[in-house]
């Protein structure tokens, strides 16, 4: 399916769950609503004309106001690529599992919780990953995070 | 030269000397157990350099070359080093077992050469047991081997020393037979009756169509798992158990375990050797000289094996032992009684 | 069995470091016997935090810190970022440079599989190929270095072209490697293809069925061990792949043995496209590109750009603000993450000898899982 | 070792007993140099270097140099690539573990000091020299073969260097 013809497709078939990102160049980006985000996964993933099987990575994004959560997803069988994004504020972030559909997102999710702080609904292990046990410097990925032996590059002209 | 000849001369000047008998006796065997002791820590040191230089020739490398002559010290180097490395015992070891482990090892290792005949006349004691008596002293490895992966309270040492204890266990049973049969035809157990028993090259067991060189390979098979070497070193697997039921032991107590791994394996060769290359027996040159040259290739043997193998699983190896060789081992048993009795290829 | 006797489940911890974990994997090994009934991985030893990094560095900066992050195949994660790069910002890559950066890959593919056939055939016990297998490995090096200067971390592949032209030895040398690598090749396979040993290690081991591999994101030579026929050079072609005559191996049983044949057959598909790739290669323009600045702004979006590593999908996630030098977000995806995801559901009831060897077959390194 | 570090306090009382200590002083010097068994520790790119100089065409085995998979066996740490704060502890543990005498080699620059992760990483030991005594220190990233023999011939200088009495 060209870009064109997924993106039809995609909207015809959900509607206003979601909208076409003009930021996606290559392969469409669709922003959905955290609510919809099971219910979309288990669709295309089910639907005969899209059949996506595989979850590429799944990738937390501080963009210094709020999270971004996107879901690189792809499908052997059909040879469709496209992606997911979910925004959502800092306060309560908090976001569906779905290793019920992909079983292989359970470490992207525990990486995202353990690094960025979200919190993922029905996840069955979250514990520490890839931190050190003993750490207790917070969440590193976070933008403004900082700690007293961590040195930003100086900035060279 | 003869060996023998210098031997024989030097115990007449000490009967010459007059002093009892008695005394005459305990000296000359301390003074053997001495000489034997001299030469095997040579051979063994020698063995772990041969064994570096030819794994670098098969995999095109130089081995040790800047400790002597193409490394030719580079073993007494590292014996050297492990005497003066410290010597650690882990807090929750279970001490005198742990302790006791390598000494075993060590000595069960020198003890074996009793009955080995290093040429005509060159043997301590020629016991009417000889072979039986060789087949129980090696016993004693797995002791110590399970002893060491016991009081290392260690896991890996633990199923190292497990491991070897079942392998040892199961591969003994076929590497007699495969003796037994050797035995049924000279119908002796000392060393000396079965190295006799084959003065001509086509008396030699390993040509005694068929049975010979059956048992020869069964036995092969089954030293190589005796003596932990590749493909069934699975009680030091380093892929797996990182270093098996060595992995606690440092310095003298790990140079122990070391050296005696070597003298298993050239134990091994020596049987091999006498059993069914006709040990000391061969023309023109000295006969201790042909027996190393046989134990030597029978050595070799076993380290091509060592740099060529895959390891095999756990319980693959037991299934091979239990499942095919010995039944091959009884069937070549039965076949060697049966020879004997019909006589046919009595020559 | 006797009344009462009672036998316990213990633990055995298997790394950080253990001669065959492949750098620095941890796993919880519960053991009964020497049976495994369960395994945990525990991972993060090699975090370094190369997300992070790559925040805080311009595009240009963000190639070496790629390098170290599959440092088995440089080549490749410096390919797959300019290309992400190339994308956001759309610089066209002149066609000699695409040519040499399909040499370099592949060359690469080939040196990283022969690090897999080495240490699988060390953490099998055999030692003898691991040293056959870095022979042939130094002559690729050797070219790599001629080429950047770099035996193993290269910073060749930059954003719209390579670093520079390679020297004139490089062809001569190339052909020569490649005249001779098919009957290396058939050397590693006398070794262990055919070995009764190795084959009853691996045969019928660490079986993946093809569902099971998909839903765990199994991607790479373990995926088309399982019978699946999916290769991105040919699925979703990146750089120049469509322009070369290539087969794409594939088995069915997806079990180790199946592992190990797939690469061995990509090792001689790779050396064939590097043939193709010098008999194309344009000698009427050298133009190996032009090098982006370090105040170069690619355009507000995101791309997530994946192309086909020697371990498996190898992808990275870019998103670009549009008003400053540095990338708002990196992330990378790489194939042993998911292949060590699957690694607890492959070892269960089997031997902890099979464990090294199930680990050995999918070729995990650490550094793609821990980043 | 206690009864040789003992030798010179009752060698030299002896006239002449010092070439005695001296003697054995070259000998165990010579030979800790000359068997320097490395133990496989590798966590990152550099691991790739070791192996490669462990190969045909760089062979440490030439030096004596083999390699342990046990500390307790090894007189020599190679600690080849990054070390992060999570492997720390295990690096400590491991040079814990090692016999007397033990060595160290900090082959990269993470390991000398950070090296490219030294900046804006949150997880990396900025060099491991205050985690374990380092004797030698390899920069390059990944450093080529040719420096690892350098550093460790550099290395067997040092030991050539001790005197028993030194012994812990």
């Amino acid at each position: 399916m060209t870009f064109e013809e997924l993106t039809t497709y995609l909207t015809e078939k959900f509607g206003d769950k979601l909208e076409l990102l003009e930021t996606g160049k290559f392969e469409p980006f669709f922003l959905i609503k955290k609510e919809n985000l099971v219910e979309i996964c288990e669709a295309v993933k089910t639907d005969d004309k899209l059949l996506i099987d595989f979850l590429c990575n799944i990738g937390a994004i501080d963009t210094g106001e709020k999270f971004e959560i996107v879901y690189n997803l792809a499908s052997i069988k059909k040879n469709i690529r496209f992606d997911l994004k979910l925004v959502m504020e800092y306060e309560g972030a908090e976001v569906d599992s779905v290793q019920e559909v992909w079983p292989c997102s359970n470490w992207y999710e525990r990486e995202m919780w353990e690094l960025y702080g979200i919190n993922i609904k029905n996840h069955d292990n979250l514990t520490r990953f890839l931190l050190p046990d003993e750490w207790d410097q917070g969440h590193p990925m976070l933008k403004n995070w900082d700690a007293p032996d961590f040195k930003r590059m100086p900035e060279v002209e | 030269m003869e060996l023998i000849g210098i031997f024989k001369y030097l115990y007449e000047q000490l009967v010459a000397t007059g002093i009892p008998q008695v005394w005459v006796d305990l000296i000359s065997l301390v003074a053997s157990a001495v000489i034997i002791f001299g030469v095997l820590a040579l051979i063994a040191l020698f063995l772990v350099w041969w064994e570096r230089k030819l794994s670098a020739d098969f995999q095109q490398r130089m081995g040790p070359m800047l400790t002597g002559w193409h490394g030719l010290i580079q073993t007494v180097a590292d014996a050297i080093k492990l005497i003066q490395k410290e010597d650690i015992t882990p807090t929750k070891a279970d001490r005198p077992v742990f302790f006791w482990a390598p000494i075993i090892c060590f000595v069960a290792a020198f003890a074996v050469y009793v009955t080995v005949p290093f040429g005509e006349g060159l043997i301590v004691s020629d016991l009417n047991i000889g072979i039986l008596y060789i087949v129980a002293i090696t016993t004693f490895t797995v002791i110590s081997l399970l002893m060491a992966g016991w009081g290392s309270n260690n896991k890996y040492a633990l199923l190292g020393g497990m491991r070897s204890a079942a392998q040892v266990v199961s591969y003994e049973v076929p590497m007699i037979v495969a003796i037994l049969s050797v035995i049924v035809f000279v119908g002796s157990l000392s060393m000396v009756d079965i190295v006799e028993s084959q003065a001509l090259i086509y008396q030699w067991y390993i040509f005694r169509m068929p049975f010979g060189p059956i048992a020869f390979v069964i036995f092969i098979i089954a030293a190589t798992a005796e003596t932990n070497r590749t493909p069934f070193d699975l009680p030091e697997a380093e892929q797996e158990l990182v270093a098996g039921f060595n992995i606690e032991y440092s310095g003298m107590k790990f140079a122990m375990f070391f050296l005696a791994e070597f003298i298993n394996m050239f134990t091994v060769s020596a049987i091999g050797a006498t059993l069914f290359l006709g040990g000391w027996q061969g023309p023109f040159l000295p006969s201790w000289v042909w027996f190393l040259v046989k134990t030597f290739g029978l050595v070799f043997v076993f380290m091509w094996f060592r740099w060529t193998y895959p390891r095999l699983r756990v319980d693959q190896l037991m299934e091979f032992s239990w499942k095919f060789l010995l039944p091959l081992a009884f069937a070549n048993l039965i076949l060697a009684g049966w020879m004997k009795y019909s006589g046919w290829f009595n020559w | 069995m006797t009344e009462g006797l009672r036998t316990e489940e213990f633990q055995v911890n298997m790394g950080p470091h253990h001669p065959s974990t492949h750098g620095v994997c941890r796993f919880i090994l519960t053991m009964d016997g020497e049976v495994i009934v369960r395994a945990e991985p525990v991972i993060g030893y090699l975090h370094r935090s190369l997300e992070k990094i790559c925040e805080n560095r311009t595009y240009a900066q963000c190639i070496p810190v790629m390098d170290r992050f599959e440092y088995c195949t440089s080549m490749c994660c410096n390919e797959v970022f300019a290309l992400a790069v190339e994308k956001l910002a759309g610089i066209e890559v002149p066609e000699y440079a695409e040519y040499l950066r399909v040499i370099m890959m592949e060359l690469n593919r080939i040196a990283s599989h022969m690090i897999w056939y080495g240490t699988t055939a060390l953490d099998l016990g055999a030692i003898t190929p691991f040293l056959y297998s870095f022979r042939e490995r130094e002559d690729i090096l050797d070219m790599f270095e001629m080429t950047c200067g770099q035996r193993l971390t290269y910073n060749y592949i930059r954003i719209g072209g390579v670093s520079k032209d390679i020297p004139p030895e490089f062809i001569p040398k190339c052909k020569e490697f490649l005249a001779t690598i098919d009957h290396k090749i058939d050397d590693y396979e006398r070794m262990l293809t055919e070995n009764p040993i190795f084959m009853v290690r691996n045969k019928g081991v660490g079986t993946l069925s093809p569902e099971m591999a998909i839903a765990y994101g199994v991607s790479g030579p373990s995926l088309r061990a399982s019978g699946i026929k999916y290769d991105l050079r040919r699925d979703d072609p990146y750089s120049i792949y469509n322009r070369f005559k290539f087969d794409i191996p594939v088995c069915h049983n997806g079990d180790c043995y199946d592992r190990y044949i797939i690469r061995i057959k990509e090792m001689r598909e790779s050396a064939k496209i590097v043939r193709q790739a010098l008999e194309q290669l344009p000698n009427a323009e050298v133009n190996t590109g032009k090098m982006v600045k370090a105040n170069f702004k690619p355009a507000k979006g995101e791309v997530y750009s994946r192309i086909e590593n020697s371990r498996g999908e190898m992808g990275v996630y870019i998103q670009s603000t549009g008003d400053t030098k540095k990338p708002l977000r990196v992330k990378m995806r790489g194939g042993s993450y998911n292949q060590l995801q699957v690694m607890p559901e492959l070892v269960k009831g089997v031997k902890i000898a099979d464990v090294v060897a199930i680990m050995a077959s999918l070729d995990i390194i650490m550094p793609e899982v821990d980043r | 070792m206690g009864i040789i570090k003992k030798v010179p306090v009752y060698a030299e009382k002896f006239p002449g007993g010092g070439i005695i200590t001296t003697s054995l002083n070259y000998i165990f010097s010579q030979s800790q140099a000359s068997s320097l068994w490395y133990l496989l520790f590798g966590t990152a790119c550099c691991a790739i270097e070791l192996m490669a100089t462990g190969a045909s065409r760089y062979d440490f085995d030439r030096f004596g140099m083999i390699f342990r998979a046990s500390p307790r066996q090894s007189d020599l740490i190679i600690a080849a690539g990054t070390i992060t704060k999570k492997m720390a502890p295990r690096l400590k543990l491991l040079h814990d573990q090692m016999a007397e005498p033990r060595y160290v080699i900090a082959m990269g620059g993470c390991t000398v000091g950070g090296g490219p992760f030294y900046y804006d990483s949150y997880a990396v030991e900025k060099g491991i020299d205050h985690i374990v005594p380092v004797d030698v220190y390899i920069p390059g990233c990944p450093p080529r073969p040719e420096s690892l023999f350098e550093g460790c011939l550099k290395l067997q200088e040092k030991v050539k260097l001790q005197k028993i009495q030194d012994w812990s």
